[in-house]
């Protein structure tokens, strides 16, 4: 198992670090690591197999303002292992994989609070042109930090079993389990809060509701929600604008009027 | 401003690395304090160099694409477009743009343009073609793991149009576009969408739910369904609510927030009401 | 009986006088007169069974512009106590109560019309500022008035039971029950034209149609249409100021520019 | 106007007492002609006592209250506030404020609030409260009596705060609002929503259908069907479009529609058509 | 049969030449010549049958710029007199019709190509005020040209039977039939894409969008997509005028106020 | 402008006049070139001839009827009720009113209308006449054909009442009208509403589908199912939409047109795609 558990922290690292915009949910999706996990541990369809099912999982899943409601990359790695190394069928390995979904949102959220540090560094630099510093606070520290944060977890869990873990798990009471599951459903919320306040402008903070409830009331897709609202915000952008320009047109030929008239008086 | 290089015309080699070292890093150093600011800046660094050769220029300009930034990232190439142009507009009018229009113009764009580009790239581009892989090796065939990797081509086409559109738009219109209002309509008009598909994403995707049931003529009944009859939506519409109010009033203490709703989310779970 | 229709004939007359808002339709509702009538005739809980049975018709009904689609005070009152004195079952009740609750829009009808009267009065009181004048066309004349027009056929009816009223009914054809039948059900729309005209104007008309529209074709809840109707409601009015005031900013801006341009010419 | 009361200040039991008044007496003397014209007047007479201690002012004062006035009594005490703090303007004023203008604006915002509050009060909140109560008392049980009353404070908060709100809003910003053209927007706004709410709860509340069958293909048709093929709510929106058209050109002829509704209902009922 | 041929020739020939806007459809829709192929034909009820059961295939249809899907006159005209003749049942009537419908497609095609000539044509009697020129370019021309297009098709069709073009369709291969259908369902988008470029107007061209999306979504009628879209429009355009009058005014008086300022300064 | 006729009032005999003549011919020339415009011509002349006694005045009004024109014929009657009455405007004003603006405003409305009649009278009112008279004789008998007339009066009614009230607007108003902005906006509104039934009329009309099937857990799923589920009308929309860019581009070159329907619809059936 340790040449799978070193995968799995290196794996889990690089992941993690998320080089790559569009790149950085395959390397975390379940189904991608099947394959070199099925490598490793010889059998290949098998991993695709637990890979695919543990991957629907999280297929849906946005991470607005990069807050991710559930770490697939570490469910992905610890699932897919530890379940072929038992020879689990999918649904159990689906049981192994879910709790450590939820436990990795809270790396993620360690990560981006200690990320904020070389954010600070990258001010200094800034003020003395030291480009290699911006980049190292863009790119090296943020890998280094991920390093020390992530492989230990992995590495441990998948080399001594998810055994440990899970009874620990067991021990805790369903409120408790119920609740983290709770706060998972909600902490995307916290992202479109961001994203929110981030547009900020009160005059059209309404159309959020619109969107919601549009969705709510008559379960409609996102796409068709796309379908209404694109029109909508292209006509209200083209027709203020227009009217606006009418308006001045005309306010500007009353004034040109008046002073017409005035000529002719003096 | 300091004294300027006569010739600064931006190719299409330097928006192409602009819009590489995007693509490879803004998620590495995002952070809950400045989000994508590092890696924002590292993206526009060659061209910044380019454009300001005077080193106490250059140093404001990079200060300048250090604040505070969050988007997609994808269909977020466009503003990388528009502030590359504004940069060299800035140059060419010998100072005439002030840093601040370039800062309250990525600023106004991103909230708008995470809410379209979440919704585009990670809500509909993403889940088809990994449901597609996913389809693919339910069987244990190792084809899925191959398809993943269309997502990048398909995304990568798009953003670097964008981001090339809104070099272009941003070069040949600025100027005309700030005085006209067009500009106003558009960071508008971007908001609208924004807040609208917002709207729609948050409405699947978030999730609460009253626990519980009771017993009504015979049949058992959820207490959800008490509220979805009032207004389907409601909890998670006044979580979201209810987290947008705090961060406009005591800012980005994303900390506390996780915290509160995990502190929350246990109570209410303990004594039965979720 | 006697008690019975004196309460009956009382508590209509209280009822209609309509004292306090959000307790007015409490006086009328059928189950609240239930806990009294059946305290009288000594049979509460019957009396809670039938008050319920005859709510049921009413609990959706809406008043708007005051024009009540039927009266259920008196279908209340009646129902329950001749229901309770035949030991009917809900059904029954119902069948009773009905057709009162239909033959008393009418008395409101004419309370309304009479009210007119007091109103007149009231003007003439402004004139010489007498303010106890005032207040008695406010609260004393009404209830006068609806004890002379309220009192007698609650009280006449219980007392000697809706058997003679139902055999005049009965005598009614069958065309002439269901046309007043249908003529409450075109009543509200009375209140509903009252609001309409009160609110006018023109330019915003349409937003009824889209209303009425929006719950015919698709089904869904007042409560709905008030998710759809607010954010709409809001937008309009922040986007056109804020639309407005960039014009009005603009053409500011424009004569201040020329008012300069003067001011180098001259 | 006459001399005028130095100190003036409305305080918040004036309010609370105008609250009182309107609350308990404001169906009472609904008339045809003139609606809750008294009450409203009876409601603001302990203010405008205050506010003009010469009579010839407070006459006409108490006139301005007397004008044709109907809302919904709850969300209605909105307008009430407006009307205190503008009447309080106009003392603090010299009368600046024209009466007109006050009847203006109670005038414009009463049909508005009407719709909204119809909605809200009688169409949401008490049928809740009083469906609950119905429950309870299905088998016989008392408790549905008591619950009823729920409604009571259910709705006075509401009420009692907006009636705060109606007076705030009015004083702090009644004067600006009405320059930087506010007035008008909030007006507008108030419109487009009861509008839209009263088309929304019209659709549900007015009743009026085809009668009669035919056979088609073998199986039973009601006429009503095809009506409803074409455009569901046919009827009811005509009727409703029908007495509108006559209130607009023939004024407050209740007598006249109600009879006439009826004497209509009755043909159409005899020769089979309703 | 050579009377129903004549007749077929003729008639396709009048219907073809479209006078009357009301009743142009009318000339062309089967159940309306099924009336005189019946009586010439001696068998009206069976007549009446056909053209009902093959107008059932056209009575959705709609021509937006004149470019009609399917050429009903021609289906109807050979379906009906053909199919009686053979003592057809519907079914087999409509088989017979349906590829004459594709068919006249392209002489109507033809039909307005053609009438363009006579376009030019009124144009120089437009310059020599010929009254008479332009009366014959609008009405006799258009006519002689149907005669000469469309009486020969369908004579000979109708005349010989429909075997022979039966069998000259029954060798077309089958993906040809089916591109000929499926450009039939094409067909009406060139009607729609002209009106659209009709419009042009940039600033309200997504509503297009809207009404498509509206319908496609909800499965509405278009009555109901009347019943919101023509209060959405009247709404958009008496606020807008509503708005552009309230700032004109306020400008007009704030520069009347500023004038009267000056008045007091000078 | 040569000398003016002094008494020029159009009699409602020279309207109808009008209407009759577009009524009878104006599907007859319809060409790809200039569609209904010899018609309108034709319809206008009688008119024309009152108007313009001066042959030079004359020839270039029917030169301005000859120009493009396409519309609805029922509802459009309303374009020529206006045509009328700005060309008795032009010649009661001594030619204020110009030639091109009477142009610009038949134009203008002729594709809002032509979208607006389109749904009235052939989306709504024919299959509504029709339906019934195929229903009357689906078993033979020749009530279907009278049946099938109805649908004359039907529009003439309406038409003729909007081609009055065409000319009627047109003559108080116009001058009023075109000063007070309000023909732009009912221009856009017409415009509206018509873009907003077409795309409605469209949805129901225009028809392509992917062809073929794939099988997926034992069920066989078309792939046009895929489509829907994506954006449903997608090739419809994208079928109008390209055309619809080839007229922006190459101007009106229907047989091009036509002939390219042809051939795609021909290739895409014979590779099995539709
Ligand atoms: O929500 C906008 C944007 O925020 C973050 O930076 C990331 O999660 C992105 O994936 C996301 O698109
Ligand atoms: O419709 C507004 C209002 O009108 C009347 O005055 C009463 O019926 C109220 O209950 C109602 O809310
Ligand atoms: O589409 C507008 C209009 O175009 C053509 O001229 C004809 O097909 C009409 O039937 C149609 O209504």
């Amino acid at each position: 198992m340790f040449y799978v558990a070193l995968f799995a922290g290196l794996w889990y690292t690089f992941a993690g670090w998320r080089p790559g915009y569009s790149t950085h949910e395959i390397w975390m999706f379940p189904l991608m690591v099947a394959l070199p996990i099925g490598l490793i541990m010889g059998n290949v369809p098998g991993a695709m197999i637990l890979g695919s099912a543990i991957g629907m999982l999280y297929v849906g899943m946005v991470a607005p303002g990069s807050e991710t409601p559930a770490d697939m990359s570490l469910a992905g790695l610890i699932g897919i292992s530890i379940g072929l190394s038992i020879n689990a069928d999918p649904g159990t390995a689906i049981m192994i994989a879910v709790p450590f979904g939820i436990l990795g949102v809270f790396l993620n959220q360690i990560r981006r609070t200690i990320n904020a540090k070389f954010a600070h560094m990258a001010d200094k630099h800034a003020l003395s042109c030291d480009e290699k510093g911006i980049a190292r606070c863009a790119i090296l520290y943020p890998l280094i930090m991920n390093f020390v944060l992530k492989f230990p977890p992995a590495f441990v869990t998948v080399y001594y079993g998810a055994a440990v873990v899970e009874k620990f798990i067991a021990m805790l009471p369903g409120w408790m389990l119920n609740g983290i599951a709770v706060a998972g459903g909600v902490l995307p919320a916290i992202g479109f809060a961001i994203i929110i306040s981030m547009i900020g402008k009160r005059s059209i903070f309404p159309f959020f509701f619109l969107g919601f409830f549009l969705v709510q009331y008559f379960h409609v897709s996102t796409i068709a929600a796309a379908c209404f609202g694109v029109p909508i915000a292209v006509i209200i952008v083209l027709l203020t604008k227009e009217s606006q320009d009418e308006v001045i047109a005309s306010t500007n030929k009353v004034d040109a009027d008046s002073s017409d008239d005035e000529l002719e008086v003096g | 401003m300091g004294k300027m290089k006569e010739n600064t015309t931006i190719t299409k080699k330097d928006i192409w690395r602009t819009f590489w070292r995007w693509w490879w890093t803004c998620e590495m150093s995002n952070s809950y304090e400045r989000m994508q600011s590092v890696a924002y800046c590292y993206a526009m660094m060659p061209v910044l160099r380019k454009l300001y050769p005077d080193n106490e220029d250059y140093s404001e300009a990079l200060q300048r694409h250090l604040t505070f930034f969050n988007t997609e990232g994808i269909v977020g190439s466009v503003i990388l477009g528009i502030s590359v142009a504004m940069e060299e507009e800035r140059v060419e009018s010998q100072g005439k743009m002030p840093g601040e229009t370039i800062i309250a113009v990525k600023t106004a764009l991103m909230g708008p343009v995470a809410g379209i580009g979440d919704t585009i790239t990670w809500g509909t581009v993403k889940p088809l073609i990994f449901t597609l892989a996913l389809t693919a090796s339910v069987k244990g065939s190792i084809l899925g793991f191959f398809l993943l990797f269309l997502f990048v081509p398909a995304t990568v086409i798009y953003g670097w149009y964008l981001m090339v559109m809104g070099y272009k738009v941003g070069k040949t219109a600025f100027a005309s576009l700030l005085e006209s209002g067009w500009i106003n309509r558009i960071i508008t008009g971007a908001g609208i969408l924004g807040l609208f598909m917002i709207g729609a994403l948050s409405a699947t995707t978030v999730k609460l739910q009253f626990a519980g049931t009771y017993m009504s003529a015979g049949a058992e009944k959820t207490f959800q369904s008490i509220a979805d009859g009032l207004v389907p939506g409601m909890l998670p519409l006044l979580a979201i609510m209810a987290i947008y109010m705090f961060i406009k009033k005591k800012g980005h203490k994303f900390g506390t927030i996780i915290i509160a709703t995990l502190v929350i989310a246990m109570s209410l779970s303990f004594i039965g009401i979720v």
